[in-house]
């Protein structure tokens, strides 16, 4: 990676917010992405073949239990990128590091198919379950409108030209976006209606599902989430090539 | 492979589904990536040759 | 995009920009009518001291000479458009609609604009632009009755307006990076 | 602040079609649906208030579309962004104007409209209840759709992107307050949700609204 | 003629969302069905054919609005205009880069949005084949329309205005295949209505288009 | 606009369009292009010999340098596009999307559309606006092989191009009438 050897690059603070230079953050990734991948591989694998063979039928919902170890870690993951982008986007707002401008538009693609698998699943689940694909219920409700806020969200970086008017734009929308993503979660708290699932992965034991169910979830749920840490920051480190790409040719242009 | 009973179709297209937007991302987002790096080192090559 | 450049501009006073297509003079003025935030250095002198004139006039086409200026002068806060009408000699003009105005027309009620806006610093963005002879003289009319009035005037021009005010070239301190590189790009580079 | 007003009201008259087209496509939405759905009046009665709320919603949709990219284009945003008008405050103007403009507009007509679908009798009075309530939201949301995109060329297609998932809290209860009405339920609960949304979206967006409108000015 | 195809479905996608917006307002349009007339499964299922035409067609005149203005704008009207090509091929040509970018990606959508408004099984090859027969009518329609507003300053909703009521025959025989279709009844009827106005305004429209367009450029 | 206006063109000829602004040289080219019907005269020379140049260039910001030519050679059914970026020194910037050109680039772009269009009449709207002197002198040396191929041009300009090229004045051609009122408003004169 050729972008390290660039000599003229300003001081900037160290600490965490040193990450914030696109140079630093892509030697770090480089550094940590193999781990990550092998990780989340390791983890993903684990999880969802000690989940799908080797885990017993429930006595209710039969073999369709399975679909847990996919759906419930999509879903979790699906609204913790948002608030992973809200995060970032509200870091590009008051501090204006770039980097972390790009790591939110980055992990909304992500975000989207957590999104689509865990509304998959779902259906998928639901039809023996519920006896129906979808039905109106509030968490099924606001996630499928969390869902609408990816797509506008990427539309609205697509669409705009100049990056820093784009992350501008999206971090406000990210902002009013999180209002959906708080109800998906919380929506059952509210309204205590609806067919679908409250909290089963509480701390409190009494509440839990299973054992024989729980800790091969766990692995699947670290799983994604480390498949997810290493596509963000992979794609983070893509999007600072593209920009770097494109800073270089616009010099270029000039002459 | 253990016996999904009547609900093979639903467990095993979830799995199939699921596992193929995935890789699909995954696939996509390594293309793009080699992709991006591939024209950052010519454009930098270039301005190089420039400087 | 400009760099190390600083003036100050007294009552009374009036100041030229000069500088080449691109160099950065409507970038200027924007930021120091405070719609673009300053990459760096400061602007004294409060933002609701200004009234700018940009390239485009913001008048609308549907409404008659007289809406459009009562409109401004409503949202600044005033309420005589009559001086302003006076001052471009725009009265036979009064009750046309903008959108049938000629382009010199326009720009005349362009810069009455100013006038009804009653604030003291005019930043002004090639006024002259699609004026005639006589309406360039108009022009500097105004231009000096706002100065004796104890008002100022930054004006980024091309031609020669016959006021004895000082001319600033912005050509020299231009960054000496590109400026089509944003600012946005450069962390990049 | 009036001068805005009653600029924007002039100029919508003037115009041509600042009021008459959401009101023309709303009927058209709502001389398609028989046509989609089939002309059997029992079933049409019984959507009749949810498609009046589409309807009056989409209509409000595609005006948007003018609000303000036409005073971006010739230069009237740049300027009041500097005048003494807080862009909040030009902001909730404009939105007071596209209200009135469409959906005022909307609100009046909607009685009419419902006869083309056989609204129930009892529905009539909700319909016109909820969408006054309901309308000034979709305003006022509208309005930030507008000025996220309002730099974007031919952005209409995004803002609807946009826009419509913040419409649907909006549509849920107002056209539960329809609904319920025409079917002689209580309507309490929904009116009071819708209410409170609409109050809550007065309240907050016109500083969302103006934070990207500055954006986009720069 | 192959060139400007493959020009426009290139741009569809690097331009980013050719063919993922048409598709977005269409989930949208679906999505807010069942906000507005309640969640009733079993009312959903009967208006579901009739909804989803709608949503379709709303989908494909909303993205009308790009299909030659952005050509217009940098010129390249003109130059095609005299070019070898003549007018109304390039026209067709643009109409179906606009069916495959939009009306296209409708019909092989239009199953899984059908879950979401509980389409009775029956119902989904119907509607995947009403919609297939009669998307491509609509693009060409549309095309008229574009041609027609293509030197109006934001004539889209204008636009909408004239292409709607043009558009009422093909929802009606298209959302009659589907409905029939849905509820197990005989469809060959309004199929063949259905592909009788889609052959026909595929042979003539072209014409008005070009004829439209050229007064345009003038 | 124009009135009682006539001129031929030969084979290996070029003929320059001078005039001030709004004279009608642009009208003239588009009424030769056959996007305009005359409004009386007639025009020798079939519209399919002619290739027309725009004030805008009908390029696509989102397709790159041989992108772009592509299209144009596939549309006029010729295949070569590589004379063309070497006549414009394009060679660079082939895979450039063209939204990432400079202004002058671009109008390169534009002209070496010309080139494969293959077609023997140039119709060119002030070529050579935003291009600086080395790419002018590109433009004229393209102007003139394209005249010693055989083919012919018909050049608006306001610069001079260092051809020895007839130049036409359209000044003295104009209509008594005034330009600003068009052809349709005159029935109610
Ligand atoms: C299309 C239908 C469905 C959608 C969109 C959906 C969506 C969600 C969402 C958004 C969450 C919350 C994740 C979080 O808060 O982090 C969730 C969790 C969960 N879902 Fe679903 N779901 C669907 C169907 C189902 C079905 C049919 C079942 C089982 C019968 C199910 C079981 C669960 C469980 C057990 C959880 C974990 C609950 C918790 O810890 O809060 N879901 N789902
Ligand atoms: N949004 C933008 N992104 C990148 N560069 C920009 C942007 N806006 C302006 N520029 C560049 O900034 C430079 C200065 O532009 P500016 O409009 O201030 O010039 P100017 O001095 O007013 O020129 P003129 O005399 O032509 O009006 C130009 O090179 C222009 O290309
Ligand atoms: N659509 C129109 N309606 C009425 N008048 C028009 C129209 N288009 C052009 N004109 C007028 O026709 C006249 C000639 O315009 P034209 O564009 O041909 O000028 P030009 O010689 O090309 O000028 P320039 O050197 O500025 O390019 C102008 O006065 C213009 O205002
Ligand atoms: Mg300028
Ligand atoms: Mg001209």
């Amino acid at each position: 990676m050729s972008m390290t050897d660039e000599t003229s690059i300003p001081k900037r603070p160290s600490g965490f917010w040193s990450y914030a230079n696109p140079v630093k953050f892509l030697g770090f990734s480089e550094r940590v992405l193999p781990a990550l991948w092998w990780l989340s591989g390791i983890c993903l694998g684990v999880g969802l073949i000690w989940g799908f063979f080797f885990t017993p039928d429930d006595f209710r919902q039969g073999s369709t239990v399975k679909i847990i170890y996919l759906h419930v870690p999509s879903a979790l993951m699906a609204i913790n990128a948002w608030f992973m982008m809200l995060v970032a986007s509200l870091i590009w707002i008051v501090r204006r590091h770039h980097v972390s401008a790009l790591a939110a538009k980055a992990a909304a693609p992500v975000g989207v198919v957590m999104t689509l698998i865990a509304l998959f699943t779902g259906a998928v689940w639901g039809q023996p379950m519920w006896g129906t694909w979808w039905a109106w219920d509030p968490r099924l409700t606001s996630f499928l409108i969390l869902f609408l806020f990816y797509l506008g969200y990427m539309a609205l970086w697509a669409a705009i030209d100049d990056p820093d008017t784009a992350a501008d734009l999206t971090s406000v929308l990210c902002l009013v976006g999180s209002v959906f993503a708080v109800l998906s979660r919380y929506a059952v708290n509210f309204w205590n209606q609806g067919l679908h699932q409250g909290a089963s992965l509480s701390l409190d034991k009494e509440e839990n599902v299973a054992d024989v169910f729980y800790f091969p979830l766990l692995v699947c749920i670290a799983g994604f989430v480390l498949i997810f840490l290493a596509l963000v920051l992979y794609r983070t480190g893509t999007e600072i090539r593209l920009r770097r790409t494109r800073a270089l040719q616009a010099r270029e242009a000039r002459v | 492979m253990p016996d999904l009973g009547k609900y093979a179709d639903a467990v095993l297209s979830a799995y199939g589904v699921s596992l193929l937007l995935l890789a699909l991302l995954i696939v996509w987002t390594l293309r793009q990536g080699r992709r991006a790096r591939r024209a950052l080192q010519e454009v930098e090559k270039r301005s190089k040759r420039d400087a | 995009m400009l760099d190390g450049l600083s003036f100050g501009l007294a009552p009374g006073q009036a100041l030229i920009l000069r500088g080449p297509n691109g160099s950065g003079k409507t970038t200027l003025l924007r930021t120091l009518a405070g719609l673009q935030p300053p990459l760096s250095g400061e602007i004294i002198a409060g933002e609701d001291q200004i009234a700018y004139a940009a390239h485009s006039d913001g008048l609308k086409a549907m409404l008659t000479v007289a809406e459009n200026l009562t409109f401004w002068a409503d949202v600044f806060g005033q309420r005589d458009i009559e001086t302003a009408i006076a001052a471009f000699s725009l009265e036979p003009l009064r009750d046309r609609l903008a959108g049938t105005l000629s382009a010199g027309q326009k720009r005349r009620l362009g810069l009455a604009r100013m006038l009804v806006t009653g604030r003291p610093i005019w930043m002004l963005d090639e006024p002259t632009v699609s004026l005639d002879v006589d309406a360039v003289a108009l022009f500097a009319g105004a231009i000096r009755a706002h100065l004796g009035a104890g008002g100022a005037a930054l004006i980024a021009t091309h031609i020669d307006l016959g006021l004895d005010a000082e001319v600033f070239d912005v050509a020299p301190f231009r960054a000496a990076h590109d400026a089509r590189v944003g600012a946005s790009d450069e962390a990049f580079l | 602040m009036k001068a805005l007003l009653r600029r924007d009201l002039l100029l919508a008259m003037r115009a041509g079609g600042g009021f008459g087209l959401g009101l023309a496509f709303f009927l058209i939405v709502t001389v398609l649906v028989p046509f989609g759905v089939g002309p059997q009046s029992e079933l049409l009665s019984r959507i009749a208030p949810g498609i009046l709320w589409i309807g009056a919603l989409l209509a409000c949709l595609l005006s948007l579309d003018r609000l303000l990219a036409l005073d971006w284009e010739d230069g009237t945003l740049d300027l009041l962004a500097t005048s003494p008008l807080p862009l909040e405050a030009a902001l909730s103007i404009k939105a007071l104007a596209h209200w009135i403009t469409t959906g005022l507009p909307l609100v009046l007509a909607a009685p009419v409209f419902g006869v083309l679908l056989s609204l129930p009798d009892a529905g009539y009075v909700w319909l016109v209840i909820s969408l006054a309530l309901g309308t000034p939201a979709l305003s006022v949301i509208g309005t930030f759709g507008a000025a996220l995109t309002v730099g974007v060329k031919r952005g209409g297609l995004l803002m609807s992107l946009l826009v419509l998932p913040l419409y649907v809290p909006t549509l849920i209860f107002g056209a539960e307050v329809a609904r319920r009405g025409a079917e002689g339920m209580q309507t309490t609960t929904p009116l009071l949700m819708l209410a409170g949304i609409t109050a809550g979206v007065i309240a907050i967006m016109p500083f969302a609204s103006a934070a990207a409108l500055r954006v986009n000015l720069r």
